[in-house]
């Protein structure tokens, strides 16, 4: 099953940002986004997320298979780590939590609230989730952000091992994560040239 | 679904999750009306099923913004609208907890605050059954309007705004259920009344908060 | 041609600089001569006395009142399923006018209820739903100002506007079940049956129903032109943002 | 003016405040659809400009 | 100190500041009041001086969190707290603004929401009088309350009950005066209380407040 | 007039993070606070800008003489630059609000409102604020996060001027600011060693 966006226009707060973005993402693939600040990486996501509608083009992927790794962790501070991440199993449908919190070096910390988690330990725990999801298709939003080197090194073989499993991921970042069989993909070429409003189709009459 | 209600029932018991401060602001109504209205006993019983209701039904409001606000700033919301359950259930598990936590402590505690304004003892039964009927409406009702305002910094006066005027047919049939029943009237219709806009609320409004909650995540 | 031509914004303001300069007038004109006909060349009545006069404002903004919300209630039904823009916008053009209209009702119902009723307020039925009706439209104004994004707005204020009526359709009937009241039933529809409206009343009254109505109708083509053209300001400057 | 007789309070309030209520409400209308007007136009004159130089008359610059 | 109230009051005014929505809240307490207790005149004539303050009392409430929340959360408050103006200026402004924008509406309006209630016509002026007098205290109390619990997601039901208990004396004294007003008797001395309460509230808490803010700073 | 630190100890969520810290900086000077992650950069300008007590330690600096650049820009969304400007102009009793606009290239966005600035220029603006300030000391917590190359350099530029006109600066930071004449100060010696418990004399009864 392949992950496939087509002609894709994505917009945020009402103006279009990119548009015509094509990529097609099979099983063992990675893929980062590259592009400057503001240029659309975390507007696509989200479009590819399925949380906001898109401009115009097709996005087909099999039905339930994307997971969304967000800015946000969507921790909850006066939970542990462990209920944490046994909340986001159960909501997937998924049991064991125990592969995740020893492969993100997490298992030291299981009864530490997250409130009294540091920056990159918070990290490493919405990434965790992602592994508890069971979901093929990893849609990742800067995910290394506050990571010290070792914990990105961590990630990256996390990264590999999934799609070593078959799975796949889409990856937003600035920095270098140490995957050399990942493709690039820059948005630069992408980035709509002014004049096309976002809501669909109707609004142009605005203009 | 389970996992999600054991989740934010488990938030509202820890520290700052808000569980029994909804009570403790309808105690801090029901004693503030006789401090302002004055202590004859008989005015008292003849307004205590309107105040009771007006305070359940404040002390429900102010918590509602706790609904989904805190999830949708620490991103949950996205996560959970990936998820692979129904917004639909989210936004009826996430009521439930709401009522499990402020609106069932209310229905418990309504009658000693009955004694406090003098409630007839006719009342007394009516008064929980009542509110024991009508409060999961609210929580219903509340969550659309906490879905509306979710986005909204310090939307909390707006909800209220918002919220209070759909509030208004279960006030009426509850506080008519408790007066009735108070003055040892028949109160079978606005009984049937209340059950039938709380179930109504229960079944149809979680369709509309969940759209609401699409709209907002955009 | 289809009706949903009209809904294309430009044809709208075209259109709408071609009706206004008919419309407008119009309006004032009915409203003028129903007014002062009513106020100036109507008899007393032998119950009421001279507040009768009181009526030629007070039922036409009643009924309009309520008529403007149904209105918002169609625009927001067209906008949900059809996404026609300029019907949110007209939506939101005619709330602050149905408020406007609300409030004239319960400021001169409240005036004419001190001489009949002889209290400024009483907790009839009628009186309470629009007391209820008021704060719907403080409501829905409130949260179209409070949201941001305008599409965003327009789709939670529908939502709100749909479900709202329902709670108001459910308000009007737990409210009548509440109290029975003093306000008199209709009699403007009943042409014909015992008990009608005097005649010396009807006309001018008819004169200053059909100048609100139209009224109401250019003040919201007016705003719904507004709110095209903020609509369009807002897109240039968010392009204005995105190139700099 | 006619006779009002004891209702003149009544009658007279009631005209006063529903002609001044709907003064108000056509007054705001129109202010605002003044204001949007005018602001409009500032902005066309702003991107007919940015059209005109610079962009090289880029994709839709024309259509404003 | 003028550019901040100033500041202030225009963010008040703008979109989203929230202006009008106590006077709103108000508006809706005074409705639902009669909605719950029923429509008899003479019963509510007698509840109406009490209803009307403890309705103020809330309008009040629910704007608190705004008066240093929001500049917290965006750091204004650091800043101002490196400022070269006193702390204790910044909270009696902020308090001063908080009144004129929820404080004085609501005494505007309360003769309005008086007829809804059928407060009895002697009334009307000491209620205006008492809330003029009253209000502001509300304010400087709710300062108080707000700068305790400015670092708190969500604290807003927190808030409440944290002020509810420091209102007590002003709605009894100021609820004293419209009823003894209404009834035509001596109101002298609930008034003069009335007055003290504020004048202390104002004089003192600023000093309480800007503390509890330098606290949460911290 | 000189700002002094002496033998400085500061502590946050009721831990010492750093102690023993020493530095002198005079009219014209500017000095550079390095450290990893969490080390206390922001810990330590808080406490010198006296948001926060020191946990041991002498601070001297001139009264009111110190301008906080936080994370936070504290800007009004609804308010327009200008307005935002000119309200701290107005409590810091300073006039001329135009210098810092055209300083930070802010000019052509007087009229906007702060909500639909990018991240960028409300960084600006933010910055703008020290201007209008007229304090000599700036205190700056990352003072170029999301700021593009060109603006870093406008904004060093700001600082040269500033330093020649007297002041002085205290910056932590992560990226090169092409500042050469400032010192460095690395801030990993003075990073407390566990045990020194934080509440000043009183907790150490709890050890
Ligand atoms: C503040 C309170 C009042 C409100 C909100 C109110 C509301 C309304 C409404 C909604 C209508 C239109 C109903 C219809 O035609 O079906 C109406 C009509 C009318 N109202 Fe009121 N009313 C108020 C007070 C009064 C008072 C005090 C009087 C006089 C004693 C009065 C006399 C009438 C009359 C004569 C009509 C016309 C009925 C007809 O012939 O159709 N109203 N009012
Ligand atoms: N609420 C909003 N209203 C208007 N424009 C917005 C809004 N949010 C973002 N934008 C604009 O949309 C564009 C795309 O933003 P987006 O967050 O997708 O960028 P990004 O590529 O993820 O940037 P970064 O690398 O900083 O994460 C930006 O130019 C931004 O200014
Ligand atoms: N509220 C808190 N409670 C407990 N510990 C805290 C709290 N806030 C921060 N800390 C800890 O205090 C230490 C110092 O934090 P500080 O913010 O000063 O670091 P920093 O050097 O500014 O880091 P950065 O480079 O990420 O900005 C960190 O180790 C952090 O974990
Ligand atoms: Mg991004
Ligand atoms: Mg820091």
């Amino acid at each position: 099953m392949e992950f496939v966006i087509e002609d894709l226009a994505v917009a945020r707060g009402g103006v279009c940002v990119l548009e015509g973005v094509r990529l097609a993402l099979s099983p063992g693939q990675a893929v980062i986004l590259r592009g400057a600040n503001g240029i659309g990486k975390t507007t696509l996501l989200r479009t590819l997320a399925g949380l906001q509608p898109a401009l115009r083009g097709t996005i087909t992927a099999p039905p339930e298979s994307i997971a969304y790794g967000a800015h946000a962790d969507g921790l909850k501070s006066v939970l542990t780590v462990e209920e944490n991440l046994a909340f986001w199993a159960a909501i997937h449908g998924t049991s064991g939590i125990e592969p995740a919190l020893v492969r993100m070096n997490l298992a030291d910390l299981r009864d530490r609230r997250a409130a009294n988690l540091s920056a990159g330990q918070k990290r490493r725990l919405g990434l965790a989730r992602l592994l508890v999801s069971g979901r093929p298709y990893w849609l990742l939003d800067e995910p290394t952000v506050s990571l010290d080197t070792a914990s990105v090194a961590l990630f990256a073989d996390v990264l590999r091992d999934h799609l070593a499993a078959g799975g796949a991921a889409l990856i937003a970042t600035h920095i270098d994560l140490g995957l050399p069989e990942a493709r690039v993909l820059d948005l630069s070429p992408f980035k709509a040239r002014g004049g096309v409003i976002a809501s669909r189709g109707f609004d142009e009459a605005f203009l | 679904m389970i996992a999600l209600l054991i989740r934010d029932l488990r938030l509202a018991l820890r520290a700052g999750g808000g569980f029994g401060l909804g009570l403790a602001f309808f105690l801090l109504v029901a004693v503030l009306v006789p401090l302002g209205v004055g202590p004859e006993g008989t005015t008292l019983a003849k307004i205590a099923p309107g105040v009771l209701w007006v305070g359940a039904l404040l002390a429900c409001l102010l918590s509602l913004d706790r609904i989904f606000a805190l999830d949708f700033e620490d991103g949950t919301l996205d996560l959970l609208a990936t998820a692979p359950i129904p917004l639909e259930g989210v936004v009826a598990i996430k009521a439930f907890a709401h009522w499990l936590v402020t609106g069932l402590p209310l229905v418990l505690a309504a009658p000693v605050l009955g004694v406090l304004l003098h409630l007839p003892q006719a009342g007394y039964g009516w008064l929980v059954l009542s509110l024991l009927l009508g409060t999961p409406g609210l929580s219903a009702i509340g969550a659309f309007g906490a879905a509306l305002t979710v986005g909204l910094k310090r939307g909390g006066l707006l909800l209220s705004l918002l919220v209070l005027p759909l509030y208004v047919p279960t006030l009426i049939f509850g506080a008519e259920v408790v007066k009735r029943g108070a003055a040892g009237m028949a109160v079978e219709v606005p009984l049937l009344l209340l059950a039938g806009i709380t179930l109504g609320a229960q079944a149809a409004l979680p369709f509309a908060s969940a759209l609401a909650l699409r709209i907002n995540l955009r | 041609m289809s009706i949903w031509e009209y809904a294309n914004p430009k044809k709208f303001i075209e259109t709408a600089g071609r009706i206004l300069p008919v419309l407008l007038p119009l309006a004032m004109g009915f409203l003028l001569i129903g007014l002062v006909w009513g106020f100036f060349f109507t008899p007393e009545d032998y119950k009421q006395g001279a507040t009768v006069k009181i009526m030629f404002l007070h039922v036409p903004a009643a009924m309009m009142a309520i008529n403007a919300w149904g209105m918002m209630l169609v625009a927001s039904l067209i906008w949900i399923i059809r996404r026609h823009h300029v019907s949110a916008l007209a939506a939101r053009a005619a709330a602050p006018v149905g408020l406007t209209f609300t409030l004239i009702a319960l400021v001169t119902g409240a005036l004419w209820g001190q001489p009949m009723w002889g209290t400024w307020w009483e907790w009839d039925p009628r009186l309470t739903s629009f007391l209820i009706l008021l704060l719907f439209y403080l409501g829905y104004i409130a949260l179209w100002q409070a949201v941001e994004n305008p599409d965003t707005a327009a789709d939670l204020t529908g939502l709100l506007c749909v479900v709202g009526s329902v709670f108001a359709l459910l308000s009007r009937y737990a409210v009548k079940f509440w109290n029975q009241g003093l306000h008199q039933d209709s009699t403007i529809l009943k042409v014909g049956e015992k008990d009608p409206l005097d005649p010396a009343y009807y006309w001018p009254l008819i004169f200053c129903l059909i100048g609100i109505v139209l009224l109401f109708l250019a003040l919201v083509l007016i705003g719904t032109v507004t709110e095209i053209r903020l609509r369009r300001l807002a897109v240039i400057e968010a392009r204005e943002r995105q190139e700099a | 003016m006619p006779e009002l007789g004891k209702y003149a309070f009544a009658v007279l309030a009631s005209y006063g405040a529903g002609l001044a209520l709907l003064g108000a409400v056509v007054a705001l209308v129109v202010w605002r659809f003044r204001r949007a007007k005018a602001a409009l136009i500032a902005a066309e004159a702003r991107l007919a400009a940015r059209a005109a130089q610079g962009h090289h008359g880029q994709a839709n610059g024309g259509r404003a």
